[in-house]
């Protein structure tokens, strides 16, 4: 069978691994990722080092912060089989993603795919380049999954929508300098229909983000209150009243990623960590945990797999439909059991409240929660790829 | 051995539930969080528990205590498990068993008495690993004039951060025995370990510090009771636990809406929430047994402490899971009580040994296998 | 705290030991339960065995065949305890039941609460000396778990009814004397009522049975047929369209008895099963079977211990009426769990279509489908312990 | 390696998948069931299935075959799996590796083609514990005149009864060893063994029995590899056939009702389906990385083919049970085909390795656990 490798993709390999020593400080190299360890760029950016600044500056130059966007809106113009090496000589190496952004990991995708060409222009760059922090605010209190039933209104005013309304788990909302929205725009509308996706810059009077504490004392999510907000008609994505869409293509974004997420390159295997913690001699003392160990090691590749195969389905034009709702399910719910592993591991002294472990551990039950809870994803499965029958 | 409760078990829980309730709710239990408050627990609603009988109940009568057995302390226990009562209860229990089983008929009396009146707060310090293992016992006792002088380091001591005293485990002339080491002695390190679960740890060291060795001869048999009665009792505020996040997460089910139905009313809901219900029931049964067993001396009683602390560790997890999920983004923040008991389950299943190592202890030594 | 054990209990369990010692013969001591070594009585008996005969025979003259129902008639007049007693010596000396019955694990006790006097004295003496075997017919082809909605009927003739229908997974009919069954009687009442508790002489035109095969080979089960059966009114258990009342008793006690099935007096444990086919070496050797069978081992004795909670419930007058469910549910569902171990533990050698492994494991699942399917049970507890709400 | 298929192998799975649901429907196994044979599969179906080039199509074009590798052989027994066909496949695939890794230039000659073609079944047999362990080898070969003779017994071998020859494993000269046994030969017992999926297998017994030692010196390496492909190929199988038992159940589903309703309705089933659909759907992914990896040489084959079987002995096993609890008593009655598919997912669950034996392999072997 033939391999994927033409030669020309093997000295980009040899080009980028060279670039990449040279380029990447050796300071911020194979360091645990998250926490406070990320540049998230924004307005007023805080860098945790000099180094990681050094760096970001160094990749946002070659717009290696989007490598793969397309060139003409400040990407970095390669294609998904070169993006694919970056990635893996970035793991190879321990180096950082460069800039941590929703604007990256969700904007980015539906400004290209449904904005227009005015707002490509004006936003991509800005991502791009870490000028710009983006929130996502969706979920409101009471609606949770069931963004349908939102209640966020803009006002039609002409040259611009007057909004009002509250919403909940905005990601990074109080940190953040624009956020992208679910409003009802169109009050006569069916439920499920009448819904604008609406960019809404937070620097004005109108919009107020406080943080939310969550039970592993992270503060990533705010509330976001909206009063009077002002927003330009040129900041609806896509078309008036079918926000849904913009948001739907978003979710399926996301869901990948949280499921995805779980084999990510960086940091030990959780085989790695438990010999580490215990020794083979401890391990064999305590079957039950090793067996445990060894089931969530075969089910983590088992998604590193799904995600491998997603990548080639891609390429070759057979992805299905319904692979995000699949990883995310089984992605959030084995990084629950594999933080819960490692906290067995550590016995005792993996209680302790600053602990990593324990941060980690704390950190991922939400997953199965945000993004659509995993119910939801069961139900789309069941209705949508089973065609089972909905109970009337 | 009936595994119902008798009459004078029912009264004790419905004081216990009473006042507990009524004194330490959940909010109190935040609010000394909060505060950062070293100690961990509150002094007035240990003398008020103590008041009413409620502090190691276990301890006879002839020692001072009320002789109600364990099953009255796994009792209380799981009330306090209810309302996460943060009071030094498991560690009373747990050295009253060593004191008990270890010490001297005076030192039974002059220790007891103060321990049930809530006086004097002595915590049981017996491991030494990170996992618990115990089996390892590296902390030495040598003989120093009078009395003895112990070296080495305990960790996971239950309510140890500023205890009067510690009850503590070590090699003596080739065997276990264990120890009393009074506060402040020379040669003594206590460090304070802050826990997901906000409770009162500590970590020991000890080096060349005096201490007086309780009774004589091999304590083996008086540190597996410590353990076993440890282990149910665990089992028991887990299962008080389990209990509340999971009749919480069933109240919620019938007020949440999504998708303009009452969540509750979704099946997939209903049959997880039946299962849990169903474990639940098996699960008091065992726990009941276990403390049945410990009273009555049974041949098994070491065993079903392992079953049961075994069994409550895994279904505890699952029920702190599905009560996280089903009360979606406000069950994992801060602000809501579920967080808390989450963190208490994780802290409790872990000590004294998690489902893992409870399952490995029963395939090995109750069936051989 | 005291014990249950006053010294006369003591005394009895002396004698019982005594008695039943010089009279189980030696042969059928510590036999394999099941398949076909057991006595069902009826008409046409056929005893396993001449031992099998004469320890029937020997246990029915003491009533012993149903020890705790009462001596007025034909019962062996035990009180519970005792009753324990008899149970527990029995399963000491390896001792089989001496006569397997419908009529004693269900119709007995409907009788003995909902019979009329007559009933009771024609029926339940038939029943503690094996001169009747007697089937179970509930479901119907289409209907499942769905008990309401059964159709065979009942026609009013005055002094009888003529019983027109169908009825599936009948529990030994083609082998039984009589059968009670749901018929349903009055055909103007709602759904859920309108049904009879019938009593069914068998040996007549208007009956037939034929066996269904099992994925396990055996026909313990049979499709009935009703044309034209005549059944005298006097045959009518409980009040006329009530028969739901008798059945929810019955399937109560037919619940209970699956789920406590499981942790089963006789035979070896799986501990010890495990142990005798793999060796400790063995075991050592393949960690996640060894951990398998330590789960179900610890499974087990939760179950056990249920039952034995459920009884101590029952002499206190406190018993949830959901144990039944609660023990049904996991019972079934762990004795699935505990056949395929017994599977893996033989491996190739229990592929043998003839071995008892394969025979027990291939019986095991229709267990969680029979009675109330095992989803019917968790309906119940959603809905009438935990009152969770239904979808209007 | 791309984990999607090529032009080529969709061809040949269309191919496979219209002749097998042509000339071996369920129907047509129930059948050869029921009728006792004991050979338990079709002489005509074979044949028709080695014109095709459906037999063996990892045999290489050098050796009579398609070439096609072990990916094409995989998509040939998932499809076989789909309508559970009696056919000799999986031990033509193993016999072929074990005779292309092992066998002299001539014996690759002389043997594969025949095998290819369908006019001769080797078998493979490998085991002799009830539970797999490859590591377990006391037959002997000793040399006997120009040829070698064999001493010892063979279990579980796959369509071994009646079979034209098999292919043995032995210990010679201190090192593990093939010999290919001709039916017929002297001091050579086979027994037939009748398995709950009313497949062919035999129990062999050999008590000097002539043999033809495949090539020379150590064949460890062709039993591994031998190994790699039976797990692969029987993880294929599985995968059919979960997939197949699997959407029987979803639509008997959308047809079934209960209490008024379509069974399928209750989201209590739906998410019990979604999760079955997600498991399989990740599954897919890990069979068909196992058999690229075995074609391309990965250095991880080995452990992917254990990741491959233990994956879908789970799986299979949790499908099956789930198409019984969902079919309701139709379901677990003998006339109904679920019944078929569980027995064929048990016991191809068993062969060369179980959910058990494969984690434990992954754990000690990839991992260093």
């Amino acid at each position: 069978m033939a391999t994927q490798a033409a030669p020309t993709l093997e000295d980009f390999r040899q080009e980028v691994r060279t670039w990449l020593e040279a380029n990447c400080p050796a300071s911020i190299r194979n360091k645990p990722r998250g926490m406070d360890t990320s540049f998230w760029g924004g307005r007023n950016p805080v860098y945790p080092s000099d180094d990681h600044k050094l760096w970001f500056e160094r990749m946002a130059e070659r717009a290696w912060t989007v490598p793969t966007w397309p060139a003409q809106y400040g990407g970095g113009g390669l294609d998904a089989a070169q993006g694919r090496v970056l990635k893996q000589e970035m793991a190879r190496l321990g180096a950082p993603e460069p800039l941590s952004s929703l604007g990256i990991m969700m904007l980015g995708p539906a400004l290209l795919k449904f904005g227009t060409e005015e707002q490509k222009l004006e936003h991509i760059p800005l991502i791009a380049q870490g000028k710009i922090r983006w929130a996502q605010g969706y979920s409101e209190p009471g609606a949770g999954s069931d963004l349908a039933s939102l209640t966020t209104r803009g006002e039609d005013k002409g040259d611009h929508f007057l909004v009002n309304g509250q919403k909940i788990w905005t990601t990074y909302g109080h940190k953040a300098d624009m956020i992208f929205t679910l409003v009802r725009t169109e009050p006569d509308a069916p439920k499920h229909q009448g819904i604008s996706f609406l960019l809404i810059d937070m620097a004005q009077d109108g919009v107020n983000a406080s943080p939310i504490r969550m039970i592993s004392g992270n503060e990533h999510f705010s509330q976001t209150f909206f009063d009077d907000a002002v927003v330009p008609m040129a900041n609806v994505v896509g078309e008036r009243g079918k926000g849904w869409d913009v948001a739907k293509y978003l979710l399926t974004f996301e869901r990948s990623m949280m499921g995805e997420s779980i084999g990510g390159a960086a940091g030990k295997t959780l085989a790695e960590s438990a010999l580490e913690m215990l020794g083979k001699d401890g391990l064999a003392r305590e079957p039950g945990l090793r067996g445990e160990v060894t089931e969530i090691m075969m089910e983590t590749w088992g998604i590193q797999i799904a995600s491998e195969r997603l990548f080639d389905q891609g390429k070759a034009g057979q992805v299905s439909p319904f692979s995000p709702n699949v990883l995310k399910l089984l992605g959030t719910e084995l990084a629950t059991r594999r933080t819960r592993a490692m906290m067995s591991l550590g016995g005792f002294d993996n209680l302790a409240v600053d602990g990593r472990d324990a941060y980690e551990w704390l950190q991922a039950p939400p997953n199965c929660i945000a993004g659509g809870s995993n119910e939801v994803q069961m139900n789309v499965i069941s209705k949508r790829a089973l065609e089972l029958p909905e109970h009337k | 051995m009936a595994l119902v409760l008798t009459q004078d078990e029912t009264m004790l829980v419905d004081s216990a539930r009473g006042l507990l309730d009524r004194e330490a709710p959940v909010t109190a239990f935040r609010a000394l969080r909060n505060s950062g408050e070293p100690l961990a627990w509150d002094r007035s609603l240990y003398a008020r528990l103590a008041d009413n009988g409620l502090v190691a109940p276990n301890v006879a009568e002839a020692d001072g205590g009320v002789g109600m057995g364990i099953a009255a302390a796994g009792l209380v226990m799981e009330q306090a498990g209810h309302v996460l009562a943060a009071a030094p209860l498991l560690s009373a229990a747990i050295s009253a068993t060593l004191i008990a089983g270890a010490g001297s008929e005076s030192q039974r009396a002059d220790l007891l008495g103060p321990l049930v009146e809530g006086k004097r707060v002595i915590a049981p310090a017996l491991d030494e690993a990170a996992r618990h293992d115990p089996d390892r016992l590296d902390t030495r006792a040598e003989k120093a004039g009078e009395g003895w002088a112990l070296t080495g380091d305990k960790t996971a001591v239950i309510d140890g951060f500023d205890a009067d005293a510690w009850v503590v485990s070590a090699m003596a002339d080739g065997a276990p025995a264990l120890f009393l080491v009074e506060k402040g002695g020379s040669g003594l390190t206590v460090e304070r370990f802050v826990a997901v679960d906000s409770r009162n740890y500590a970590k020991l060291a000890f080096s060349g510090t005096p201490a007086v060795r309780l009774g004589q001869g091999d304590a083996g048999a008086a540190i597996a009771a410590g353990l076993d009665v440890g282990r149910a009792l665990l089992a028991a505020e887990l299962l008080g636990a389990a209990d509340e996040a999971f009749g919480r997460t069933v109240e919620y089910l019938k007020e949440r809406k999504q998708f303009d139905r009452i969540i509750g009313t979704f099946q997939g809901l209903q049959h997880r929430a039946a299962r849990l219900y169903s474990r639940l029931d098996l699960a008091r049964g065992v726990v009941l047994k276990a403390l049945r067993a410990i009273d009555e001396q049974d041949a098994d009683a070491t065993w079903l402490a392992s079953l049961a602390k075994g069994t409550m560790t895994r279904l505890s997890r699952d029920v702190m899971m599905e009560a996280m999920q089903m009360h979606g983004g406000i069950g994992v923040t801060d602000d809501h009580d579920v967080g808390l008991y989450v963190k208490r389950a994780q802290a409790a299943g872990e000590l004294l040994g998690d489902d893992h190592f409870h399952t490995e202890r029963l395939a090995a030594g109750k069936w051989g296998l």
